[in-house]
């Protein structure tokens, strides 16, 4: 599985991205690549991750202006057949500016930026990124950002709560941010589009203290072998 | 905004040199140097290059002193950080520096830009920043502008630090009456960079083309300057030139990526950031460290507005903005790197071999000033130290933490990082105080298992033309090197603030020390909790005294000067205890720095959640002190280990002073010695630790970005 | 040329976390009787014309999910 | 009760960060003819009387040595 990772200016966790969609394949640089805003060719590319950082400053609100470049036309055509598609914090935060995901993320309740480690419960969705995660299962990873609280009119939140796009919620009681449901992270209809906005990228190996969030990157290899 | 002196002398007469800070010796020196008057743009760059700031007129004879070389150095003094070699290929450059002054004025946007600053240097080499310390200090927690200022300062710090995704990784922060009105926010950064694609600043080449990129130019700092300013801004124009920089994160994320491309491409000669006196300072120092001169002309340089004059191009502190040299070949790739990177670009000059810094626009030179003159021909002032007989400062609070590790999996290894300095010591002391700030952060790496590679510093002062803050400064710069040379840990680069005084008084004098060191593996850094039935050890040549200790202070009752160490002992216990870390054969180890065994103590277990039971009697009759002083005496060279009984008492023997003091148990934490006995409950003492929060939670909002 | 003035401000319903904030410093500060305080961004701009304005307002500068924007046009 | 609309915005001079990554931008997304963009905030909020707003500014809700703000009142 060949990984695209995209580079804004301003993206900053693009590298542990790639390392993590490396790690995820058993290692290796050619598993993954870094994916220029500007390019339109997502050819040979299996899987696509949209990075955190702060795309664009995160001027205006965060994801507004990378929404717009080249690149995410082509992800959103990679997404429509069905590519695989994660984006993690600023890129949870440009596939909902884009409408690839459902809703929009607001700054956090208490307007200060959060940076911890944290628990998530796996939610039902029907997900390429969760085939190797149990659903009802908690992981632990790191909760890093200033405008994660995540809203949906009441009628979207409904809809996405029916169809099973609640991909992974807060543990009780550990809601940093004000979110609707404890919604951490929302996948597309499809469930080929996940985005989330704690860091599974920074919880691969052994010494960051969890290695729970290379189940994510896993996941999509793994559904392809079972399908 | 450069941290120049806030009092000048003469200022209330009316001419330009006097009021952009000169001498009017010093001005008749330019004079006699130039065989002529400067025009408006050239006294504009003398006077800066000729501050404190840029030209450590009081401090640099006295950092001659300094030991600065050693087999791991790549980079030391001069360059814009230091580096050392951390094997297979790769260093670790690193340096701090303040931003005091700028804070105090806009807590926010000074600190932030303090951050800005410092993480340039860094990328400057060609280095990548991984991570970020701080070291503050600001008056006591309770009043309305510590508040105002924490507020500020830790969100302006955070702010640029997150959205550059470079985490803090450890700090120090201390709340004393003398910083009231002058915070110190001091910002290290470390960055790491593969050795052969590090650049230095030295231009070279004749003909090699200048290539300023980054933000745009706009009239930001150029403060004190605009007494220069042409007839037509009157006063209501005041709007016009602002003072406060602010810090741009995404263009400095852009320009990081950028650098680091243009030499993975070994596109450039040389490479600077501008920070201080803009495009003067860079531009002059790299023609003097290069031994050329240079030509730049400010109708190519981009603007952010257009009617700026040449002088205010020249002394603009705009921030985020880099200046290389670059081969005439190569420079299109460069522009072109610069726009696919989003970032202004222009080739605004060239280096020449004139040994002449000429200004010029669109074409005409507007100014022509010898590099040498400008660079080094500032007069360099003696310090009149003299041992105050006597001296006051309002007396209170500590926080402080040991190493941050970092992995560093392209060298096959990690790093660990660390900064202290305690002012209050200083102030009784400044030899020793400073000595000891050495050594704690040579102890801080030791409890993870490392072992020093290199050191920076941050000189932090009031006004040097007294004799008694002279003295100050004077001693402590030999206490650091004092103890640099002991520990075999050169000091690779640095930063002076001096000037850090108001009406009120000056601050305490404040070297900051950070320490960048080794360890072979991060999953033995001892940072563990302890474990229920741990045997507790005080290991390590200390010999506590209330001398300058934080209960003095509580008591109000600061005495003059600390008792002295020698440092070979103590060395030898930073070694034992490190060798220790690194066999695993302790869990815990921490060492005694602020409110002594106790507190140590305390900290231990309120991390962990476990009490113990400590008796300090061995430390009574071994030292001869006081119960009190064994309880709460300070000094350097203690450490509290603890794990597995029979391991620890390996410990002993090896010429370390060594004792068992205790073990890890209950819900309390108990120290007794002779009558003396302290008892808290494990949760007490943690909720006394977190209120500090509370008490210096900022009343306002947050708002304002 | 028109110069352009765009309010944006937080959907009636929705959490302004900013506008809280302001709130709930006012009386420390002794701001009393100050309340419904609601925080929102200005764009102000030069436009060939004011007939793309709203598609800009809509595709870029207000999200409509959360926001409602308000354009004011001078000369 | 009043109704106050406080427009606050970068001074003159000052970078505007936001402004200028918006310009910049523009026209990759096919917004052309659009300048000399400035991005700033809105306070909106209900308060007794009008005589302490100014301070509220100050104090506040603007940063006076880099932002300059307006107060519009209405009713
Ligand atoms: N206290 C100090 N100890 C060691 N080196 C210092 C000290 N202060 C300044 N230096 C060195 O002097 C040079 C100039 O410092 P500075 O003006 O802060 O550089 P820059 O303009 O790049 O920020 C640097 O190489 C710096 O490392
Ligand atoms: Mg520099």
């Amino acid at each position: 599985m060949k990984w695209g990772v995209l580079q804004f200016p301003g993206s900053c966790d693009e590298r542990d991205a790639l390392n993590a969609c490396q790690l995820a394949g058993g290692g290796g640089p050619g598993q993954a690549r870094l994916v220029w805003h500007e390019e339109t060719d997502l050819s040979g590319l299996d899987g696509i991750v949209v990075p955190g950082g702060f795309s664009y400053g995160d001027y205006l609100r965060a994801g507004a202006i990378a929404r717009f470049s080249p690149a995410m036309t082509a992800v959103a055509e990679f997404a429509a057949n069905g590519g695989p598609v994660l984006g993690i914090c600023n890129g949870f935060q440009v596939l909902c500016e884009s409408g690839l995901l459902p809703g929009a993320l607001l700054t956090n309740e208490r307007t200060r930026f959060i940076c911890r480690q944290g628990d998530l419960i796996v939610g039902e969705s029907d997900s390429p990124f969760l085939a190797g995660l149990e659903a009802g299962s908690t992981i632990s990873i790191p909760f890093k950002h200033q405008s994660g609280r995540f809203f949906a009119p009441p009628e979207l939140l409904e809809q996405i709560e029916s169809r099973g796009q609640v991909a992974f919620r807060y543990a009780p009681g550990q809601n940093p941010n004000g979110s609707l449901n404890d919604i951490a992270g929302v996948t597309n209809e499809a469930g080929n589009v996940l985005g989330l906005m704690p860091h599974p990228e920074h919880a691969v190996e052994a010494f960051s203290g969890s290695t729970d969030g290379l189940a994510i990157f896993q996941g999509p290899a793994l559904a392809g072998a079972a399908s | 905004m450069s941290e120049q002196s806030p009092h000048r002398e003469n200022s209330d007469v009316q001419s330009p040199h006097r009021e952009l800070g000169l001498t009017d010796h010093e001005f008749e020196l330019i004079c006699e140097k130039m065989g002529r008057e400067p025009n408006g743009v050239e006294l504009a760059m003398f006077s800066l290059l000729w501050s404190e700031h840029c030209a450590y007129k009081h401090s640099r004879k006295l950092l001659k002193n300094l030991p600065t070389e050693g087999p791991r150095v790549v980079m030391g003094p001069g360059e814009n950080a230091g580096a050392v070699d951390i094997g297979n290929g790769y260093s670790v450059a690193f340096k701090v520096e303040s931003h005091n002054h700028p804070s105090a004025v806009e807590p926010f946007q000074g600190a932030a830009t303090g951050v800005g600053g410092i993480l340039r240097d860094v990328i400057a080499l060609g280095a990548r920043p991984i991570a970020l310390l701080d070291s503050l200090r600001f008056g006591e927690p309770d009043t309305e502008r510590t508040h105002y200022l924490v507020d500020g300062v830790v969100r302006g710090i955070g702010h640029y630090g997150n959205s550059m995704g470079i985490p803090t990784v450890g700090g120090e922060i201390y709340f004393e009456p003398p910083y009231e009105q002058n915070p110190l926010v001091n910002a290290m950064c470390v960055g790491l960079a593969r050795t052969d694609e590090m650049v230095r600043a030295a231009a070279a080449g004749a003909g090699n083309k200048v290539v300023l990129f980054g933000s745009l130019t706009g009239r930001d700092g150029i403060g004190g300057a605009s007494v220069l300013a042409s007839a037509e801004l009157d006063e209501g124009d005041d709007a016009k030139r602002p003072t406060v920089q602010i810090g741009d994160p995404f263009e400095e994320s852009k320009l990081l990526e950028c650098c680091q491309e243009l030499l993975a491409e070994d596109l450039l000669v040389s490479l600077q950031d501008l920070g201080a006196a803009g495009l003067t300072s860079s531009a002059g120092e790299m023609a003097s460290a290069g031994g050329t001169g240079i030509d730049i002309d400010v109708g190519l340089v981009p603007l952010r507005e257009a009617d700026m004059e040449p002088f205010e191009i020249m002394v603009s502190e705009s921030q985020e903005r880099m200046l290389a040299v670059v081969e005439p070949s190569k420079v299109d790739a460069v522009l072109a790197l610069c726009t696919k990177w989003q970032t202004a670009s222009a080739v605004i000059g060239e280096v020449t071999d004139s040994g002449t810094f000429r200004i010029l626009k669109n074409g005409e030179t507007v100014g022509e000033i010898e590099v040498e003159d400008l660079v080094d021909g500032c007069p360099l002032y003696d310090l009149e130290p003299e041992e105050p007989a006597e001296w006051t400062y309002p007396n209170r609070e500590t926080i402080a933490a040991d190493a941050a590790v970092l992995n560093i999996p392209e060298s096959d290894r990690a790093i660990a990082v660390a900064i202290d300095g305690n002012g209050r010591r200083v102030a009784c002391d400044p030899f020793q105080g400073t000595v000891e700030a050495t050594l704690e952060c040579a102890a801080n790496l030791a409890t993870v298992g490392a072992e020093p590679l290199g050191v920076t510093n941050c000189l932090n002062f009031g006004n040097p033309e007294k004799p008694g803050v002279a003295w100050q400064l004077g001693r402590a710069v030999e206490g650091l090197a004092a103890a640099c040379r002991a520990l075999e840990a050169p000091v690779v680069g640095g930063n002076v603030s001096l000037y850090n005084e108001t009406p009120q008084g000056p601050i305490y004098p404040t070297p900051v020390v950070g320490m960048v060191g080794e360890l072979p593996d991060p999953t033995r850094v001892a940072g563990r909790p302890w474990q229920d039935g741990d045997a507790i050890a005080l290991i390590g040549p200390f010999d506590p005294s209330l001398a300058g200790s934080e209960l003095e202070k509580q008591r109000g009752q600061l005495s003059k000067g600390l008792p002295a160490h020698e440092i070979a002992p103590i060395k030898d216990a930073i070694s034992l205890v490190r060798d220790a870390v690194r066999t695993g054969a302790v869990r815990t180890a921490t060492d005694v720095s602020d409110g002594g065994v106790v507190t140590a103590l305390a900290e231990l277990a309120i991390s962990s959640g476990i009490g113990c039971e400590a008796g300090l009697d061995p430390v009574i009759a071994r030292r001869e002190c006081d119960p009190e002083d064994a309880l709460f005496g300070e000094g350097p060279g203690g450490f509290i280990l603890a794990g597995d009984k029979a391991e620890l008492e390996k410990l002993g023997g090896q010429g370390v002073d060594f004792e068992l003091i205790g073990q890890v148990t209950g819900n309390e934490v108990i120290a007794a010695a002779g009558e003396s006995r302290v008892e808290i409950l494990v949760d007490e003492a943690r909720a006394a630790f977190e209120s500090l929060e509370e008490r210096i939670e900022s009343d306002q909002a947050g708002l304002t970005h | 040329m028109i110069q352009a003035r765009i309010l944006i401000r937080p959907k009636e319903g929705i959490l302004d976390a900013q506008g809280k904030a302001v709130e709930a410093a006012l009386p420390a500060l002794g701001f009393e009787g100050v309340g419904h305080v609601r925080v929102g961004r200005i764009v102000e701009l030069e436009a060939e014309s004011i007939d793309r304005l709203e598609e800009l307002c809509e595709k870029l500068l207000a999200n409509p999910l959360i926001e409602d924007y308000e354009i004011e046009t001078i000369g």
